[in-house]
Protein backbone atom coordinates (compact mmCIF):
# COMPACT_ATOMS: atom_id res chain seq x y z
CA UNK A 1 0.00 0.00 0.00
CA UNK A 2 2.42 2.31 0.92
CA UNK A 3 4.36 1.45 -2.23
CA UNK A 4 1.51 2.60 -4.29
CA UNK A 5 1.13 5.85 -2.50
CA UNK A 6 5.04 6.43 -3.49
CA UNK A 7 4.39 5.81 -6.99
CA UNK A 8 1.72 8.11 -7.33
CA UNK A 9 3.54 10.66 -5.01
CA UNK A 10 6.19 10.80 -6.99
CA UNK A 11 4.81 10.64 -10.56
CA UNK A 12 7.07 9.00 -12.62
CA UNK A 13 7.67 11.65 -15.47
CA UNK A 14 8.50 9.09 -18.42
CA UNK A 15 5.27 7.54 -18.23
CA UNK A 16 1.46 8.35 -18.33
CA UNK A 17 -1.25 6.68 -18.00
CA UNK A 18 -4.39 8.58 -19.44
CA UNK A 19 -8.04 8.74 -21.22
CA UNK A 20 -6.93 11.90 -22.97
CA UNK A 21 -5.23 12.26 -26.52
CA UNK A 22 -2.04 13.57 -26.75
CA UNK A 23 -0.36 15.45 -29.00
CA UNK A 24 2.99 13.97 -30.74
CA UNK A 25 4.58 17.10 -31.44
CA UNK A 26 4.46 18.43 -27.75
CA UNK A 27 5.54 14.69 -26.41
CA UNK A 28 8.47 15.47 -29.24
CA UNK A 29 9.25 19.22 -28.12
CA UNK A 30 9.83 17.65 -24.57
CA UNK A 31 12.30 15.31 -25.24
CA UNK A 32 14.26 17.98 -27.56
CA UNK A 33 13.95 21.02 -25.02
CA UNK A 34 17.43 21.40 -23.51
CA UNK A 35 18.90 18.29 -25.35
CA UNK A 36 21.51 19.33 -27.52
CA UNK A 37 23.43 16.41 -27.43
CA UNK A 38 21.15 14.03 -28.93
CA UNK A 39 21.13 13.88 -32.36
CA UNK A 40 18.48 11.05 -33.05
CA UNK A 41 14.81 10.95 -31.92
CA UNK A 42 12.75 7.86 -32.50
CA UNK A 43 8.76 7.77 -32.13
CA UNK A 44 6.72 5.24 -32.28
CA UNK A 45 2.67 6.25 -32.30
CA UNK A 46 0.55 2.97 -32.41
CA UNK A 47 -3.46 3.79 -33.11
CA UNK A 48 -6.61 1.84 -33.88
CA UNK A 49 -6.89 0.00 -36.82
CA UNK A 50 -10.26 -0.32 -38.67
CA UNK A 51 -9.72 -3.98 -38.98
CA UNK A 52 -8.75 -6.91 -37.29
CA UNK A 53 -8.38 -10.13 -37.74
CA UNK A 54 -11.38 -9.65 -40.81
CA UNK A 55 -13.44 -7.88 -38.48
CA UNK A 56 -14.78 -4.51 -38.82
CA UNK A 57 -13.44 -2.69 -35.74
CA UNK A 58 -15.89 0.12 -34.68
CA UNK A 59 -14.34 0.80 -31.15
CA UNK A 60 -11.36 -0.50 -29.03
CA UNK A 61 -11.59 -0.19 -25.26
CA UNK A 62 -8.31 -0.21 -23.10
CA UNK A 63 -8.57 -1.75 -19.46
CA UNK A 64 -5.62 -1.91 -17.12
CA UNK A 65 -4.37 -2.54 -13.96
CA UNK A 66 -3.41 0.86 -12.21
CA UNK A 67 0.00 0.70 -9.83
CA UNK A 68 1.02 -2.42 -11.58
CA UNK A 69 1.21 -1.03 -15.32
CA UNK A 70 3.36 2.00 -13.77
CA UNK A 71 5.79 0.17 -12.51
CA UNK A 72 5.84 -2.53 -15.20
CA UNK A 73 6.63 0.01 -17.55
CA UNK A 74 9.08 1.86 -15.09
CA UNK A 75 11.09 -1.62 -15.39
CA UNK A 76 10.70 -1.57 -19.10
CA UNK A 77 12.52 1.60 -19.39
CA UNK A 78 15.26 0.79 -16.79
CA UNK A 79 16.11 -2.26 -18.50
CA UNK A 80 16.72 -0.04 -21.90
CA UNK A 81 18.74 2.22 -20.50
CA UNK A 82 20.75 -0.47 -19.56
CA UNK A 83 20.99 -2.51 -22.47
CA UNK A 84 21.43 0.92 -24.67
CA UNK A 85 23.01 4.73 -24.77
CA UNK A 86 20.16 6.40 -24.90
CA UNK A 87 19.01 9.78 -23.71
CA UNK A 88 15.36 10.57 -22.46
CA UNK A 89 12.36 8.76 -22.99
CA UNK A 90 8.92 9.36 -22.76
CA UNK A 91 5.80 6.06 -22.44
CA UNK A 92 1.95 7.01 -22.87
CA UNK A 93 -0.64 4.60 -22.71
CA UNK A 94 -4.21 5.52 -23.25
CA UNK A 95 -7.05 4.01 -21.55
CA UNK A 96 -10.91 3.77 -21.95
CA UNK A 97 -12.63 3.40 -24.98
CA UNK A 98 -11.00 4.63 -28.09
CA UNK A 99 -11.94 5.37 -32.06
CA UNK A 100 -10.78 3.94 -35.34
CA UNK A 101 -8.06 6.12 -36.17
CA UNK A 102 -6.95 7.11 -32.38
CA UNK A 103 -3.60 7.10 -30.87
CA UNK A 104 -3.81 4.73 -28.13
CA UNK A 105 0.28 4.08 -27.54
CA UNK A 106 3.23 6.73 -27.93
CA UNK A 107 6.81 5.60 -27.41
CA UNK A 108 9.49 8.57 -28.17
CA UNK A 109 13.39 8.17 -27.42
CA UNK A 110 16.37 10.11 -28.27
CA UNK A 111 20.11 9.04 -28.68
CA UNK A 112 23.42 10.39 -29.83
CA UNK A 113 23.79 7.93 -32.42
CA UNK A 114 20.50 6.40 -33.55
CA UNK A 115 20.76 2.69 -33.81
CA UNK A 116 20.44 3.12 -29.99
CA UNK A 117 17.18 4.71 -29.98
CA UNK A 118 15.84 2.46 -32.57
CA UNK A 119 16.68 -0.40 -30.87
CA UNK A 120 15.53 0.81 -27.57
CA UNK A 121 11.86 2.33 -28.39
CA UNK A 122 11.52 -1.67 -30.80
CA UNK A 123 12.57 -3.31 -27.39
CA UNK A 124 9.98 -0.91 -25.17
CA UNK A 125 7.24 -1.63 -27.90
CA UNK A 126 7.86 -5.12 -27.91
CA UNK A 127 8.44 -5.92 -23.79
CA UNK A 128 5.54 -3.77 -23.40
CA UNK A 129 2.98 -5.88 -25.86
CA UNK A 130 4.10 -8.71 -23.36
CA UNK A 131 4.72 -7.46 -20.17
CA UNK A 132 2.70 -4.37 -19.29
CA UNK A 133 -1.28 -5.07 -17.92
CA UNK A 134 -3.27 -3.51 -20.54
CA UNK A 135 -6.20 -5.76 -22.46
CA UNK A 136 -7.78 -4.06 -25.16
CA UNK A 137 -11.55 -5.46 -26.17
CA UNK A 138 -13.52 -4.62 -29.31
CA UNK A 139 -16.24 -3.78 -30.32
CA UNK A 140 -17.12 -5.41 -33.95
CA UNK A 141 -19.67 -5.57 -36.50
CA UNK A 142 -20.00 -8.29 -38.68
CA UNK A 143 -23.05 -9.13 -40.76
CA UNK A 144 -24.72 -6.50 -38.96
CA UNK A 145 -24.45 -7.86 -35.89
CA UNK A 146 -22.37 -5.89 -33.09
CA UNK A 147 -20.77 -8.23 -30.46
CA UNK A 148 -17.93 -7.03 -28.28
CA UNK A 149 -14.90 -9.78 -27.67
CA UNK A 150 -11.44 -9.58 -25.29
CA UNK A 151 -8.51 -9.68 -27.76
CA UNK A 152 -6.63 -12.67 -27.67
CA UNK A 153 -2.64 -12.48 -26.99
CA UNK A 154 -0.36 -13.26 -29.99
CA UNK A 155 2.10 -15.63 -29.77
CA UNK A 156 4.27 -13.46 -32.47
CA UNK A 157 4.22 -10.74 -29.60
CA UNK A 158 5.70 -13.49 -27.33
CA UNK A 159 8.29 -14.48 -30.09
CA UNK A 160 9.19 -11.17 -30.70
CA UNK A 161 9.99 -10.16 -27.33
CA UNK A 162 11.61 -13.26 -26.50
CA UNK A 163 14.26 -12.45 -29.00
CA UNK A 164 15.82 -9.41 -27.54
CA UNK A 165 16.73 -11.90 -24.51
CA UNK B 1 -6.07 -10.42 5.21
CA UNK B 2 -4.89 -11.13 1.13
CA UNK B 3 -6.44 -8.58 -1.41
CA UNK B 4 -7.42 -10.66 -4.63
CA UNK B 5 -8.11 -8.68 -7.98
CA UNK B 6 -9.14 -9.80 -11.37
CA UNK B 7 -9.03 -8.39 -14.67
CA UNK B 8 -10.21 -7.85 -17.92
CA UNK B 9 -11.91 -11.29 -19.39
CA UNK B 10 -11.26 -13.34 -16.75
CA UNK B 11 -13.05 -10.31 -13.98
CA UNK B 12 -16.05 -10.68 -16.65
CA UNK B 13 -16.72 -14.60 -16.65
CA UNK B 14 -16.21 -14.69 -12.62
CA UNK B 15 -18.94 -11.72 -12.21
CA UNK B 16 -15.86 -10.80 -9.69
CA UNK B 17 -13.51 -7.81 -9.70
CA UNK B 18 -12.30 -8.02 -6.23
CA UNK B 19 -12.58 -10.46 -3.08
CA UNK B 20 -10.51 -11.07 0.30
CA UNK B 21 -9.59 -14.19 2.09
CA UNK B 22 -7.76 -14.71 5.21
CA UNK B 23 -4.29 -15.28 4.71
CA UNK B 24 -4.56 -18.65 7.26
CA UNK B 25 -4.66 -21.75 4.97
CA UNK B 26 -2.78 -20.02 1.82
CA UNK B 27 1.25 -20.50 1.69
CA UNK B 28 1.67 -19.91 -2.09
CA UNK B 29 0.28 -18.39 -5.09
CA UNK B 30 -0.73 -21.66 -5.91
CA UNK B 31 -3.25 -22.78 -2.72
CA UNK B 32 -4.85 -19.10 -3.64
CA UNK B 33 -5.75 -20.70 -7.12
CA UNK B 34 -6.94 -24.34 -5.31
CA UNK B 35 -9.24 -22.11 -2.81
CA UNK B 36 -10.83 -19.97 -5.70
CA UNK B 37 -11.38 -23.23 -7.72
CA UNK B 38 -13.16 -24.68 -4.87
CA UNK B 39 -15.59 -21.73 -4.99
CA UNK B 40 -18.19 -23.58 -7.67
CA UNK B 41 -17.82 -25.13 -11.06
CA UNK B 42 -17.25 -22.16 -12.75
CA UNK B 43 -14.08 -21.07 -10.92
CA UNK B 44 -12.60 -24.45 -10.96
CA UNK B 45 -13.02 -23.85 -14.97
CA UNK B 46 -11.83 -20.67 -15.19
CA UNK B 47 -8.67 -21.56 -13.30
CA UNK B 48 -8.31 -24.23 -15.15
CA UNK B 49 -6.69 -22.23 -17.85
CA UNK B 50 -3.15 -22.47 -17.98
CA UNK B 51 -2.77 -18.95 -19.55
CA UNK B 52 -3.67 -16.95 -16.57
CA UNK B 53 -1.06 -14.85 -14.95
CA UNK B 54 -0.64 -13.47 -11.34
CA UNK B 55 1.07 -10.68 -10.45
CA UNK B 56 1.70 -10.15 -6.14
CA UNK B 57 2.10 -6.45 -4.68
CA UNK B 58 2.45 -5.46 -9.33
CA UNK B 59 5.09 -7.93 -10.03
CA UNK B 60 4.53 -11.05 -12.03
CA UNK B 61 4.64 -14.19 -9.80
CA UNK B 62 4.87 -17.57 -10.74
CA UNK B 63 2.52 -20.65 -8.71
CA UNK B 64 5.32 -21.08 -5.88
CA UNK B 65 5.44 -17.70 -5.11
CA UNK B 66 4.92 -17.42 -1.24
CA UNK B 67 1.83 -15.07 -0.25
CA UNK B 68 1.72 -12.86 3.49
CA UNK B 69 -1.24 -10.74 5.17
CA UNK B 70 -1.98 -7.47 2.97
CA UNK B 71 -0.46 -8.45 -0.19
CA UNK B 72 -2.04 -7.72 -3.22
CA UNK B 73 -2.86 -10.85 -5.63
CA UNK B 74 -4.10 -10.20 -8.93
CA UNK B 75 -4.80 -13.01 -11.91
CA UNK B 76 -5.46 -12.05 -15.48
CA UNK B 77 -5.28 -12.94 -18.89
CA UNK B 78 -2.50 -12.30 -21.21
CA UNK B 79 -1.79 -8.81 -21.27
CA UNK B 80 -3.14 -7.14 -25.41
CA UNK B 81 -1.93 -3.80 -24.83
CA UNK B 82 0.14 -1.59 -27.23
CA UNK C 1 18.13 15.38 -69.27
CA UNK C 2 15.18 14.21 -70.33
CA UNK C 3 15.34 12.53 -67.31
CA UNK C 4 15.84 15.15 -65.08
CA UNK C 5 12.81 16.91 -66.88
CA UNK C 6 10.82 14.18 -65.94
CA UNK C 7 11.66 14.05 -62.13
CA UNK C 8 11.29 18.06 -61.60
CA UNK C 9 8.00 17.72 -63.20
CA UNK C 10 6.62 14.01 -61.69
CA UNK C 11 7.77 15.73 -57.93
CA UNK C 12 8.04 12.29 -55.54
CA UNK C 13 5.37 12.97 -53.08
CA UNK C 14 7.72 10.89 -50.67
CA UNK C 15 10.84 12.72 -51.28
CA UNK C 16 11.84 16.52 -50.00
CA UNK C 17 14.81 17.76 -50.56
CA UNK C 18 14.45 21.08 -48.95
CA UNK C 19 15.93 24.17 -47.25
CA UNK C 20 13.03 25.44 -45.13
CA UNK C 21 12.52 23.67 -41.73
CA UNK C 22 9.10 20.77 -41.52
CA UNK C 23 7.04 20.24 -39.03
CA UNK C 24 7.04 16.55 -37.31
CA UNK C 25 3.13 17.01 -36.36
CA UNK C 26 2.15 18.51 -40.13
CA UNK C 27 4.29 15.27 -41.76
CA UNK C 28 2.76 12.40 -39.25
CA UNK C 29 -0.69 13.69 -40.16
CA UNK C 30 -0.60 13.41 -43.62
CA UNK C 31 1.06 9.93 -43.25
CA UNK C 32 -2.39 9.28 -41.18
CA UNK C 33 -4.53 10.78 -43.22
CA UNK C 34 -7.94 8.63 -44.32
CA UNK C 35 -5.35 6.20 -43.19
CA UNK C 36 -7.53 3.46 -41.16
CA UNK C 37 -5.17 0.03 -42.16
CA UNK C 38 -2.17 0.86 -40.54
CA UNK C 39 -1.72 0.72 -36.94
CA UNK C 40 2.07 1.92 -36.38
CA UNK C 41 3.71 5.25 -37.16
CA UNK C 42 7.46 5.54 -37.04
CA UNK C 43 9.32 8.06 -37.33
CA UNK C 44 13.24 9.25 -37.22
CA UNK C 45 14.15 12.64 -36.87
CA UNK C 46 17.76 13.83 -36.93
CA UNK C 47 19.19 17.11 -35.46
CA UNK C 48 22.20 19.11 -34.85
CA UNK C 49 24.34 18.72 -32.10
CA UNK C 50 26.19 20.72 -30.37
CA UNK C 51 29.32 18.54 -29.85
CA UNK C 52 31.30 16.04 -32.81
CA UNK C 53 33.88 14.43 -32.66
CA UNK C 54 35.06 16.21 -28.87
CA UNK C 55 34.68 19.65 -30.99
CA UNK C 56 32.02 22.28 -30.21
CA UNK C 57 29.46 22.43 -33.21
CA UNK C 58 28.55 26.07 -34.07
CA UNK C 59 26.82 25.44 -37.63
CA UNK C 60 26.24 22.60 -39.78
CA UNK C 61 26.27 22.99 -43.66
CA UNK C 62 24.56 20.78 -46.12
CA UNK C 63 25.48 20.12 -49.87
CA UNK C 64 23.73 17.50 -52.09
CA UNK C 65 23.66 16.33 -55.19
CA UNK C 66 20.45 17.78 -57.02
CA UNK C 67 18.66 15.13 -58.87
CA UNK C 68 20.85 12.13 -57.72
CA UNK C 69 19.80 12.81 -54.55
CA UNK C 70 15.86 11.93 -55.51
CA UNK C 71 17.16 9.49 -57.82
CA UNK C 72 18.98 7.01 -54.91
CA UNK C 73 16.02 8.11 -51.92
CA UNK C 74 13.46 7.00 -54.25
CA UNK C 75 15.88 3.86 -54.96
CA UNK C 76 16.30 3.25 -51.04
CA UNK C 77 12.32 3.35 -50.55
CA UNK C 78 11.73 1.20 -53.01
CA UNK C 79 14.09 -1.47 -52.09
CA UNK C 80 12.24 -0.83 -48.35
CA UNK C 81 9.02 -1.65 -50.10
CA UNK C 82 10.24 -4.56 -51.62
CA UNK C 83 11.39 -5.98 -48.03
CA UNK C 84 8.61 -5.09 -46.00
CA UNK C 85 4.88 -4.83 -45.69
CA UNK C 86 4.65 -1.05 -45.12
CA UNK C 87 2.05 1.28 -45.94
CA UNK C 88 3.28 5.41 -46.23
CA UNK C 89 6.81 7.00 -46.36
CA UNK C 90 8.34 10.08 -46.22
CA UNK C 91 12.05 11.48 -46.60
CA UNK C 92 12.49 14.60 -46.19
CA UNK C 93 16.25 16.10 -46.00
CA UNK C 94 17.25 19.56 -45.09
CA UNK C 95 20.32 21.64 -47.29
CA UNK C 96 22.02 24.62 -46.52
CA UNK C 97 23.59 26.06 -43.32
CA UNK C 98 21.69 24.69 -39.94
CA UNK C 99 22.07 26.02 -36.51
CA UNK C 100 22.28 23.30 -33.55
CA UNK C 101 19.25 21.54 -32.49
CA UNK C 102 18.32 21.96 -35.78
CA UNK C 103 16.26 19.46 -37.52
CA UNK C 104 18.38 17.60 -40.19
CA UNK C 105 15.96 14.63 -41.87
CA UNK C 106 13.25 13.12 -40.92
CA UNK C 107 11.60 9.72 -41.76
CA UNK C 108 8.26 8.66 -41.28
CA UNK C 109 7.06 5.08 -41.97
CA UNK C 110 3.27 3.65 -41.30
CA UNK C 111 2.39 -0.03 -41.25
CA UNK C 112 -0.15 -2.45 -40.11
CA UNK C 113 2.28 -4.61 -37.97
CA UNK C 114 4.69 -2.10 -36.05
CA UNK C 115 7.89 -4.74 -36.90
CA UNK C 116 7.78 -3.54 -40.54
CA UNK C 117 7.75 0.57 -39.68
CA UNK C 118 10.52 -0.15 -37.56
CA UNK C 119 12.68 -2.12 -39.67
CA UNK C 120 12.13 -0.25 -42.87
CA UNK C 121 12.65 3.22 -41.64
CA UNK C 122 15.97 1.84 -39.73
CA UNK C 123 16.60 0.78 -43.54
CA UNK C 124 16.10 3.88 -45.11
CA UNK C 125 18.36 5.76 -42.28
CA UNK C 126 20.93 3.04 -42.72
CA UNK C 127 20.92 3.05 -46.72
CA UNK C 128 20.54 7.15 -46.87
CA UNK C 129 23.76 7.69 -44.88
CA UNK C 130 25.97 5.58 -47.37
CA UNK C 131 24.01 5.99 -50.69
CA UNK C 132 22.66 9.51 -50.68
CA UNK C 133 24.50 11.98 -52.27
CA UNK C 134 25.08 14.71 -49.28
CA UNK C 135 27.79 15.87 -47.77
CA UNK C 136 28.27 17.99 -44.67
CA UNK C 137 30.68 20.76 -43.59
CA UNK C 138 30.50 21.88 -39.59
CA UNK C 139 31.78 24.57 -38.43
CA UNK C 140 33.76 24.05 -34.96
CA UNK C 141 35.10 26.35 -32.32
CA UNK C 142 38.26 24.70 -30.52
CA UNK C 143 40.51 27.05 -27.99
CA UNK C 144 39.09 30.39 -29.61
CA UNK C 145 39.64 29.46 -32.88
CA UNK C 146 37.04 28.85 -35.22
CA UNK C 147 37.31 26.24 -38.71
CA UNK C 148 35.55 24.51 -40.95
CA UNK C 149 35.28 20.76 -41.60
CA UNK C 150 33.87 18.38 -44.06
CA UNK C 151 33.06 15.66 -42.11
CA UNK C 152 34.86 12.07 -42.97
CA UNK C 153 32.26 9.15 -43.62
CA UNK C 154 32.14 7.13 -41.06
CA UNK C 155 33.05 3.10 -41.38
CA UNK C 156 30.66 2.26 -38.98
CA UNK C 157 27.74 3.64 -41.23
CA UNK C 158 29.06 1.41 -44.01
CA UNK C 159 29.18 -1.71 -41.61
CA UNK C 160 25.56 -1.02 -40.59
CA UNK C 161 23.64 -0.49 -43.99
CA UNK C 162 25.96 -3.91 -45.06
CA UNK C 163 23.94 -5.78 -42.37
CA UNK C 164 21.24 -5.25 -44.31
CA UNK C 165 22.62 -7.44 -47.58
CA UNK D 1 30.37 16.00 -74.89
CA UNK D 2 30.71 14.54 -71.34
CA UNK D 3 29.73 16.91 -68.51
CA UNK D 4 32.07 16.25 -65.58
CA UNK D 5 30.76 17.62 -61.77
CA UNK D 6 32.60 17.44 -58.44
CA UNK D 7 31.50 18.16 -55.50
CA UNK D 8 31.89 18.91 -51.72
CA UNK D 9 35.72 18.96 -50.69
CA UNK D 10 36.53 17.09 -53.56
CA UNK D 11 34.76 20.50 -55.36
CA UNK D 12 36.90 22.42 -52.69
CA UNK D 13 40.00 21.04 -53.15
CA UNK D 14 39.80 21.20 -57.20
CA UNK D 15 38.86 24.74 -57.01
CA UNK D 16 36.71 23.27 -59.45
CA UNK D 17 32.77 22.62 -59.86
CA UNK D 18 31.95 21.35 -63.53
CA UNK D 19 33.68 21.14 -66.37
CA UNK D 20 33.16 19.63 -70.05
CA UNK D 21 35.10 17.36 -72.21
CA UNK D 22 34.97 15.52 -75.56
CA UNK D 23 33.89 12.22 -75.93
CA UNK D 24 36.57 11.21 -78.32
CA UNK D 25 39.61 9.91 -76.37
CA UNK D 26 37.60 8.13 -73.16
CA UNK D 27 35.23 4.98 -73.51
CA UNK D 28 35.37 4.45 -69.37
CA UNK D 29 35.35 6.19 -66.17
CA UNK D 30 38.65 5.37 -65.33
CA UNK D 31 39.77 6.83 -69.06
CA UNK D 32 38.11 10.17 -67.19
CA UNK D 33 39.93 9.78 -64.09
CA UNK D 34 43.25 8.83 -66.11
CA UNK D 35 42.40 12.66 -68.26
CA UNK D 36 41.86 14.77 -65.21
CA UNK D 37 44.62 13.56 -63.50
CA UNK D 38 47.02 14.34 -66.06
CA UNK D 39 45.76 18.08 -65.99
CA UNK D 40 47.94 19.07 -63.17
CA UNK D 41 49.79 17.45 -59.80
CA UNK D 42 47.47 18.42 -57.85
CA UNK D 43 44.53 16.72 -59.94
CA UNK D 44 46.95 13.86 -59.70
CA UNK D 45 47.19 13.31 -56.21
CA UNK D 46 43.53 14.78 -55.83
CA UNK D 47 42.48 11.76 -58.01
CA UNK D 48 44.82 9.01 -56.64
CA UNK D 49 42.35 9.57 -53.43
CA UNK D 50 40.74 5.32 -53.66
CA UNK D 51 37.97 6.38 -51.71
CA UNK D 52 36.20 8.80 -54.47
CA UNK D 53 32.94 7.55 -55.31
CA UNK D 54 31.72 8.47 -59.21
CA UNK D 55 28.14 8.30 -60.58
CA UNK D 56 27.19 8.03 -63.88
CA UNK D 57 23.61 10.15 -65.14
CA UNK D 58 23.13 9.97 -61.30
CA UNK D 59 23.80 6.21 -60.79
CA UNK D 60 26.60 4.86 -58.83
CA UNK D 61 29.05 3.49 -60.96
CA UNK D 62 32.63 1.55 -61.10
CA UNK D 63 35.44 2.66 -63.18
CA UNK D 64 35.14 0.67 -65.87
CA UNK D 65 31.91 1.62 -66.31
CA UNK D 66 31.53 3.35 -70.16
CA UNK D 67 30.77 6.81 -70.80
CA UNK D 68 29.09 8.33 -73.63
CA UNK D 69 28.24 11.69 -75.10
CA UNK D 70 25.40 13.76 -73.41
CA UNK D 71 26.37 11.85 -70.03
CA UNK D 72 26.62 13.44 -66.70
CA UNK D 73 29.72 12.20 -64.79
CA UNK D 74 30.45 12.93 -60.76
CA UNK D 75 33.22 12.68 -59.05
CA UNK D 76 32.82 13.00 -54.90
CA UNK D 77 33.59 11.98 -51.54
CA UNK D 78 32.06 9.44 -49.48
CA UNK D 79 28.72 10.90 -48.80
CA UNK D 80 27.97 12.24 -45.18
CA UNK D 81 24.35 12.68 -45.02
CA UNK D 82 21.40 11.86 -42.45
Amino acid sequence: MSNQVTLNKDKDPEISIQANDFSLADEVALLEKENLTDGAVVTFTGRVRNRNNGNVVTTLTLEHYPGMTEKSLAKIILQAKERWDIGRVKVIHRIGELSIGDQIVFVGVTSEHRQDAFAANEFIMDYLKVKAPFWKKEKITNAGQTSENWLAAKTTDTDKADLWS
Amino acid sequence: MIKIVFFAALREQLGCAELSITADTVKTVTDIKQLLSDKSELWQQTFGNASLLCAVNHDMVDGSHLVKPGDEVAFFPPVTGG
